[in-house]
């Protein structure tokens, strides 16, 4: 449980002023050029960040775009385009200052009126999490000088300052998009002009993207390396082989199997960490849709908790990659509270509840629908489906590719299925989705697609999202994750553990809490 | 037909074993016979009596499961199957050479006629391009092939069948051998290109001073090239001596019983009038075959039939001849509308055929039948012949079990076993599966019996009991015939009036005395001067 | 003149056949349940019913099918193959990106197998009932009975992990700097295993295939009569054998062309080769219609141009043909 | 009788038959052989063959009995290799016959039809099939009937337009049968050994592709088949070898063995080449 006192946290961002970044300082001398390695897995459609927020956009477009701020593996904010931020007593005004002398990749200067631009044009329009958060929270965005931009809000949201990352708040050149073209058919998009310290060279879809030094880059002397290269290889073995051959340097988590990894963490010269996701500390779960029986049936969702073992699943289907999760908040998280109901795997319990709640499982037709994400997942889908055979459910999988899980979820046409969330740093963003009764909208896989309704819950997690004071949040948190927690209202499983695994001659890779999404100005290469 | 005293090529007591399992142990069995330099042999008989196989077997071209196991092939004094292949191959093509039945399937298609020929003269040693080139356009003269400069540079696709066989013939001739060997050279043919092929190997022959092996099933071919003959039944020798004495004379009750089988029309018995009722009329019948054709070329049209007419009454038999291509197939596919009629009418007992519709004239099918020309592809080889016989009479209505009974009475009426209807078409041979196709046309009792080339794929001592057997129920049923065939010799002795077709019309029409003797046409009198043996009469040989 | 007649009606059925294969796989695709706009919304993290009636009247999906396949048609016949959702670049561009490598691949993995085929088919021929033959034959078997991307696998484990030799993945090394011979050669080495891979089931087939058609045209007439003359037996086979044997053998792969493209969706995915085989499954799995339809067309039109030249070809070498049409 | 003798001569083809026997009665038996679902734990995950006697062919990372895997598997197989060759066949037998009986404008718009789907690659149209109408076992012996009936319906054609002009058919007509009766009591019959042979390769081809689409990820994934087993092991392929092999063997065996068969029985049906091969 990670205890942060967001009072001080508040007050001291506001009159400080934080220069550097965390681990700036380096244990050797950083060394200038090298070619860095990495994979993009799968291959992005696009590279323009504020269009597409899958993975591997972020990771090879946060090298390119960059956001307000950045975050510590502590979940602090730090600067990026913004160099200091101060925020009002009563919660409602956000002020950042902008660092000097930014240039586009085009040459032209950076300002605050391509963050208005941006706050207030592009992402409402094209960024869904950001459209919700601008029309419920926010007043007026404007930029008093050059270098100032001003948020006003409507009523407090004590996760304001988690919104600006670069996932949520990437910053758009004004000059390119603020035309009247659709921003999506913008011929920009293919050419993509960012502020950060690597530029597009060459795209040879397929194959590699390839990004070589900014060398009008606002921070003198930096980045240190020439080229990076992301390299798309769409077979996982092939991808352990890349690695293992010295072709790529750097493996991001899901680049290869959990297996390949306790094999590849065991090679000479190379080392891993799991840091680097705690801004996102991805939770898996399941979904049970509780419209209709058996999910209904709040002992039915208890009964299947019981009939799982997560260990199981956390050791033999993903190499130990995670751990138990015990609730709607990842362990790393802020407000984690673990006094929550436990369902250890206990068959007999499980039959027993069933059998308490006179449910007859044989006049149940279950469909599993798993997540396609690969060969962990499928066997993940297949074990959960034995052991609920085994209470006697008929369940059957019903195989779908990404885009038939994306339309089956957002029509809620499932059954049971597998999802995981993003956290991004505060329960208000990353977790309340998930259980919000005014957040049952079609449309969207990630939004109460269960459909799990409870005033109660709604009532905490509004209180704590607009509570100016951390003690007042955690508390309606904690007691919003008991409720959630009995009432099962998805079927938590485990938190995943990305491991990042790379050359030791590779240096400062992971810094942040975004890991591999932070531009890499600061990374270099032993020689 | 000097004799010599070592002959040019003496079969000696050769045997070649068949794989265990066939009808009997020895494809040929321990023959012997010469043959002399500047002489021609002719190796007569019916298929399945090893003639081809003994040429193949001088030739060293057995396929790999026959060997000869016993005697020698001596040529010029060396025996031949002694030789190892390299061998063997220096003396085929330049010492020895070989024509074939089939000119086209002989030739390689995908390699023009020149080369073909120039090829003999490269693989035994010409190494000059231009001495071959001038070679292979002598060989075409020489062959009477026209244009040869042009004609060499063809594919053999493009030649006709008696010009694809004098390609043949100038190949095997190229190096000037001391045995041709011609393996049914003009079996193929039309009957007078058989005329023109025979009278050129019969011209080099005496030119080159060749010694000729041809092996044939005709004696009337036999009666007009031969200078001795060897006759062979069933793998074994029966009779051989000169021409004369064979054709004329022959000992071996086999040869005379092949003799007797020999078409020939025989002036004697001139037909009476038919006057029975008119049943059949056609009238400007017309059928265009058009091919090809497109927005840059014109599509190509042939008249297969171009404005027939003619009659046929109850009881009478007409005869339709004429060589491949002149429509005469067309006109008996017309008269069954197995084919879209162009224009015309057929008048069956009065009413006109032709606008008919498929379903309309599916009814009165059964009284115009056809008898086919291949008894092996006409029966369908998964039915049994009772079945075959029942499905006509039960398509058109008529009880099974009626239908049944008549099929075993017609088996009789035919000359086949009852039992017979129980079996299926394989088990029997040629002439008994042409039995059955001319049951199964009778079943439905028909007026009128179309029998197209009924005959022709038969052996000739099968031939003559088919034909009799058409003749004696014509006899009994009072049925009316068209006989469609290529020879005239048949022609002329079933049939009570002929029609001689030549590119789609009618250019002869008359009885067969008429025809034979008095032929008013250009084209008919060429093919009455083209039939083979027209100088030997067989009934006489074997009075 | 014939020739004309037969271009002109053989580019109208070309024309015909893929404006089918257009109209099928058009009317196919969109038979999906997957609606690509959602698919997109759902991947963008949220997405209310607005954002989504945005996105469908942005990618025309509003609109009633028959327009739709109007439209595309219209576009098709101007060499525009639509907009590609995801990838937010021309279809045309996409394809154009990948085709060479496909081609590439496909091309090597036909020659190689038509070449190694044909050689093997009549050695086998040649020395029918040999032990050779038996090894050749059974070999054949083997290779025609086992799955494409077991051979991949298994390739990839011997020569790439264990023994080093060849390139698991990838065209070319990537970040060399190579240019002309250097850079070919360096594609060159990529392109063993895969054209090796995809060809081996091909070459089964037309080993197969050639031996079939080599024994049946030796057992041909004009054999015998080549043997008559004196032909060597090895001039034979050469000389008047193999070119009669051979034709079918090309129309049958000409025919098979396509079908290499499918191997090479397995193939492409294994090796990580940048092709429209891996192009296609993305987009199939990405429910991106435009850039699936095109793949489908492209293909179709160069299975007709293979087809056509195939003929053309055909024509050329086999005299025979030209009369008969 | 004597149609077996002749296929009894070709040892390749007993061989062949005896491995399909093989894997038809373990597939008709699996569970009797294998009465725990091959879906069900049974053991420790990943048990290399040597391991443990219980598991002969090892355990998967789940820790599922790779050979009750393999029993089961045989039965997905062979199921969706014939069925899906049944309704090939069906699908190309019409449409060849009613082409090559009818000829002329039916003929060509059925060709036409027919070069549509030839022209498209099989596997990737089975692909987009399988993929648009979901994977389980219906859409994918569809998928695979669907794009494998155009050469049984070019045979077919070809045949029926050879036959058509036979004089045993020719015979028909005159003797007054329907065109419909002739298709089928004439010409059909006598095309059917060509079909036959044809048939059994369409069986194996069926289970190749069946296993291809599995290694996609595209397999029904309720019903353990050969192809899903090493498209699920396919990424661990260095760590557990046995967990691909012998799925693949079992592909391999399977599909050898069926076409040996069909040669055995081109050779027995068609005694005429017999004489030509080695």
């Amino acid at each position: 449980m990670v205890v942060i006192d967001r009072r001080s946290m508040l007050t001291g961002a506001a009159g400080l002023i934080l220069a550097g970044t965390v681990g700036a300082v380096a244990q050797e001398t950083p060394v200038k050029g090298g070619v860095l390695n990495m994979i993009a897995q799968p291959e992005p459609p696009i590279l323009m960040v504020g269009l597409n927020t899958q993975g591997p956009t972020l990771y090879v477009g946060g090298q390119i775009y960059q956001s307000l701020l950045t975050y510590g593996t502590d979940l602090k904010p730090l600067p990026s385009l913004a160099k200091s931020w101060v925020v009002a007593e009563d919660g409602l005004t956000y002020t950042f200052t902008l660092q000097d002398n930014v240039k586009w990749h085009d040459g032209k200067p950076f300002s605050a009126d391509d963050v208005v631009f941006t706050a207030d044009k592009f992402l409402r329009e094209s960024h869904p999490r950001w459209r919700l958060i601008a029309t419920t929270y926010v007043e007026s965005i404007t930029s008093p000088a050059p270098n100032q931009v001003v948020f006003k809000l409507k009523k407090p949201f004590s996760a304001f300052l988690h919104a600006f990352e670069l996932s949520s708040f990437p910053i758009i050149p004004k000059h390119l998009y603020d035309n009247g073209t659709d921003y999506r058919t913008n011929p920009a998009n293919q050419t993509p002009i960012g502020t950060g310290p690597f530029k597009l060279k060459e795209w040879k879809r397929g194959s590699y993207i390839h990004l070589v030094r900014n060398e009008d880059y606002w921070k003198p002397g930096q980045p240190y390396l020439d080229e990076l290269y992301f390299r798309i290889i769409p077979d996982s073995a092939s991808r352990a082989v890349a690695f293992e051959k010295g072709t790529v340097d750097v493996l991001r988590g899901g680049d290869v199997e959990g297996f390949e990894v306790r094999r590849l963490v065991k090679l000479k010269d190379v080392e891993n960490t799991t840091s680097g996701w705690e801004n996102y500390a991805p939770l898996v779960f399941m979904e049970m849709n509780q419209r209709t029986m058996p999910f209904s049936d709040k002992n039915v969702r208890k009964a299947i908790m019981h009939a799982i073992d997560r260990e199981f699943i956390v050791k033999n289907i993903f190499f130990g990659l995670g751990k138990v999760a015990t609730g709607p908040f990842a362990s790393t998280t802020l407000y984690y509270s673990s006094d929550v109901p436990a369902y250890p795997f206990d068959m007999a319990k499980a039959k027993k509840l069933l059998a308490d709640a006179k449910v007859n499982p044989a006049d149940y037709s279950i469909r599993l629908m798993p997540l396609p994400y690969g060969a962990a997942w499928d066997r993940m889908a297949e074990y959960i489906k034995q052991q609920i055979a085994q209470l006697g459910f008929k369940i059957a999988i019903t195989g779908v590719d990404a885009g038939g899980w994306s339309q089956k979820m957002s029509d809620f046409d499932f059954d049971l299925s597998f999802n995981f969330t993003y956290q991004y740093g505060d329960p208000a963003l990353g977790v309340a989705r998930h259980y919000l009764s005014n957040n049952i909208i079609k449309g969207t896989p990630y939004g109460n697609n269960e459909h799990y309704i409870n005033p109660k819950v709604d009532e905490l997690f509004n209180l704590a999202a607009g509570a100016v004071s951390q003690d007042v949040a955690a508390k309606a948190y904690a007691e919003a994750q008991k409720i959630i927690v009995d009432d099962v209202a998805l079927g938590w499983l485990y938190e995943m553990q990305n491991v990042t695994i790379y050359r030791n001659k590779v240096k400062n890779l992971v810094k942040t809490g975004i890991g591999l999404n932070q531009y890499m100005d600061e990374v270099w290469i032993a020689k | 037909m000097t004799a010599q005293a070592t002959p040019l090529l003496r079969i000696d007591n050769l045997s070649i074993p068949l794989p265990a399992g066939l009808d009997r142990a020895f494809a040929v069995d321990n023959i012997s016979f010469d043959l002399n330099a500047g002489e021609i042999l002719c190796i007569v008989g019916e298929s399945g009596s090893g003639k081809s196989l003994t040429a193949n077997a001088i030739m060293g071209l057995l396929p790999d499961y026959l060997t000869p196991t016993n005697g020698e092939i001596l040529f010029r004094g060396k025996n031949l199957l002694a030789m190892r292949e390299p061998e063997l191959e220096t003396e085929r093509g330049r010492t020895m050479a070989m024509v074939f039945q089939e000119p086209l399937s002989a030739l390689n298609p995908l390699m023009k006629v020149g080369d073909q020929i120039a090829e003999v003269l490269q693989v035994h040693g010409e190494k000059s391009a231009d001495a071959r080139n001038r070679r292979v356009l002598d060989l075409l003269e020489f062959v009477g092939l026209p244009d040869p400069a042009n004609l060499r540079g063809a594919y053999p696709f493009r030649l006709s069948g008696g010009q694809r066989q004098r390609v043949m013939i100038a190949m095997a001739l190229a190096l000037e051998p001391a045995l041709l060997i011609a393996d049914e050279p003009t079996t193929a043919l039309d009957v007078t290109t058989q005329a023109q092929i025979l009278e050129l190997i019969r011209k080099i022959q005496q030119a080159k001073g060749m010694g000729v092996m041809f092996v044939t099933h005709d004696f009337g071919v036999v009666a007009d090239i031969a200078d001795r003959v060897v006759v062979m039944e069933r793998g074994l020798i029966v009779e051989q001596g000169p021409a004369d004495a064979v054709l004329n004379r022959p000992q071996h009750p086999y040869t005379r019983r092949l003799i007797a089988a020999v078409p020939h029309r025989d002036a004697a018995d001139a037909k009476a009038e038919v006057d029975g009722e008119m049943l059949l009329e056609v009238k400007g019948l017309r059928k265009v075959y058009s091919s090809g054709g497109g927005l840059f070329s014109k599509p190509r049209i042939v008249k297969a039939v171009n404005d027939i007419s003619f009659t046929l009454r109850r009881g009478e038999t007409l005869g339709v001849v004429g060589e491949s291509g002149s429509g005469k197939s067309t006109l008996g596919r017309c008269l069954l509308k197995l084919t879209e009629i162009d224009g015309g009418e057929i008048l069956f007992r009065g009413s006109d055929l032709v606008p008919l519709s498929a379903s309309a004239f599916r009814p009165l099918r059964r009284h115009i039948q056809m008898v086919f020309q291949d008894p092996f592809a006409s029966l369908n080889p998964r039915q049994t012949v009772g079945r075959i016989l029942t499905d006509g009479p039960v398509a058109n209505g008529v009880p099974y079990a009626e239908a049944e009974a008549k099929a075993r009475e017609l088996l009789d009426l035919v000359g086949l076993e009852v039992s017979a209807f129980d079996r299926y078409p394989q088990e029997f041979s040629g002439g008994q599966r042409q039995r059955v196709g001319i049951a199964r046309a009778l079943a439905l009792e028909p007026e009128l019996l179309v029998a197209d080339e009924s005959v022709s794929a038969l052996d000739v001592s099968v031939q003559a009991q088919v034909l009799d057997l058409l003749q004696d129920l014509q006899n009994k049923l009072n049925i009316a015939i068209i006989f469609i065939t290529h020879d005239l010799r048949i022609a002329a002795q079933i049939c009570d009036r002929i029609a001689v077709m030549y590119r789609g019309e009618i250019v002869e029409y008359g009885p067969p005395e008429q025809v034979f003797d008095a032929p008013r046409h250009a084209y008919t009198q060429a093919l009455i001067a083209a039939i083979p043996g027209s100088h030997w009469n067989p009934r006489l040989a074997v009075l | 003149m014939k020739t004309l007649d037969f271009l002109f009606q053989r580019l109208l059925k070309a024309i015909l056949v893929v404006l089918g294969v257009v109209i099928l796989n058009f009317m196919l695709i969109h038979m999906a349940p997957g609606d690509p706009a959602s698919v997109l919304a759902g991947e963008a993290g949220a997405g209310d019913a607005k954002y989504i009636a945005q996105l469908r009247a942005q990618f025309g999906l509003d609109q009633p099918l028959y327009w739709q396949l109007w439209t595309y048609l219209q576009g098709v016949l101007t060499g525009d193959l639509g907009f590609s959702y995801r990838n937010q670049v021309p279809v045309m561009t996409l394809i154009l990106e990948r085709l060479p490598a496909t081609l590439l691949l496909t091309g090597c993995a036909f020659v190689f197998s038509l070449v190694l085929g044909i050689a093997l088919g009549v050695i086998a021929a040649y020395k029918r009932g040999s032990i050779a033959d038996s090894l050749v034959m059974t070999s054949a078997l083997v290779f025609y009975a086992t799955p494409l991307f077991w051979i991949a696998l298994m390739a990839v484990l011997v020569f790439s992990l264990h023994l080093d030799w060849l390139p698991p993945f990838d065209m070319e090394s990537i970040g060399t700097g190579y240019t002309g011979w250097a850079r070919a050669a360096d594609i060159a080495h990529h392109l063993v295993l895969p054209t090796v891979t995809l060809g081996l089931f091909f070459t089964a087939v037309y080993t197969r295939l050639t031996r079939a058609s080599m024994l049946e045209v030796m057992a041909l007439d004009f054999v015998k009569t080549a043997r008559a003359k004196g032909v060597p037996k090895a001039q034979v086979i050469r000389r008047h054998v193999l070119r009669n044997a051979i034709l079918p053998v090309f129309t049958f792969a000409s025919m098979q062309a396509g079908q290499l493209v499918g191997g090479a969706v397995l193939t492409e995915t294994v090796f990580a080769w940048p092709g429209i085989g891996r192009l296609m499954f993305d987009a199939l799995l990405q429910r991106d219609y435009p850039v699936l339809l095109g793949v489908f067309l492209v293909t179709a039109a160069v299975v007709v141009i293979v087809n056509l030249i195939a003929d053309l070809m055909y024509r050329f070498v086999d005299p025979r043909i030209e009369a008969a049409n | 009788m004597t149609f077996f003798k002749r296929y009894a001569q070709n040892y390749g083809a007993l061989i062949g038959l005896a491995i399909l026997v093989i894997v038809a009665v373990v597939a008709l038996t699996a569970p009797l052989l294998f009465p725990v679902s091959p879906w069900q734990s049974v053991g420790d995950p990943l048990l290399s063959p040597s391991e443990n006697p219980a598991f002969p062919f090892g355990t998967d990372m789940l820790g599922r009995d790779i050979a009750a895997g393999l029993a089961y598997g045989a039965r997905v197989s062979l199921l969706i290799g014939i069925v899906s060759t049944a309704v090939a066949v069906v699908i190309g037998v019409s449409i060849g016959a009613l082409a090559g009986f009818y000829g002329g404008r039916i003929d060509d718009i059925l060709m036409r039809f027919t070069e549509f789907f030839q022209t498209i690659p099989a596997f990737a149209m089975a692909i987009v099939l399988v993929a648009i109408f979901n994977p389980n076992i219906v859409s994918i012996t569809l998928a695979i009937a669907v794009v494998s009936w155009p050469p049984v319906a070019r045979l077919v054609r070809g045949e029926f337009l050879s036959l058509r002009s036979r004089e045993f058919v020719q015979a028909a007509v005159v003797i007054g049968q329907s065109g419909p009766r002739i298709m089928f009591t004439q010409i059909l019959p006598n095309a059917i050994s060509p079909i036959i042979v044809t048939a059994s390769l369409m069986v194996a081809t069926a289970i190749l592709t069946e296993s291809s689409l599995s290694f996609l990820g595209l397999g029904d994934r309720n019903m353990m088949s050969w192809g899903f087993m090493i498209g699920a092991a396919r990424t661990m392929l260095r760590e557990a070898w046995w967990m691909s092999f012998f799925p693949g063997v079992a592909i391999l065996l399977t599909v050898l063995a069926i076409n040996l068969i069909g040669e055995g029985l081109n050779d027995a049906m068609n005694p005429h080449l017999r004489g030509r091969k080695g």
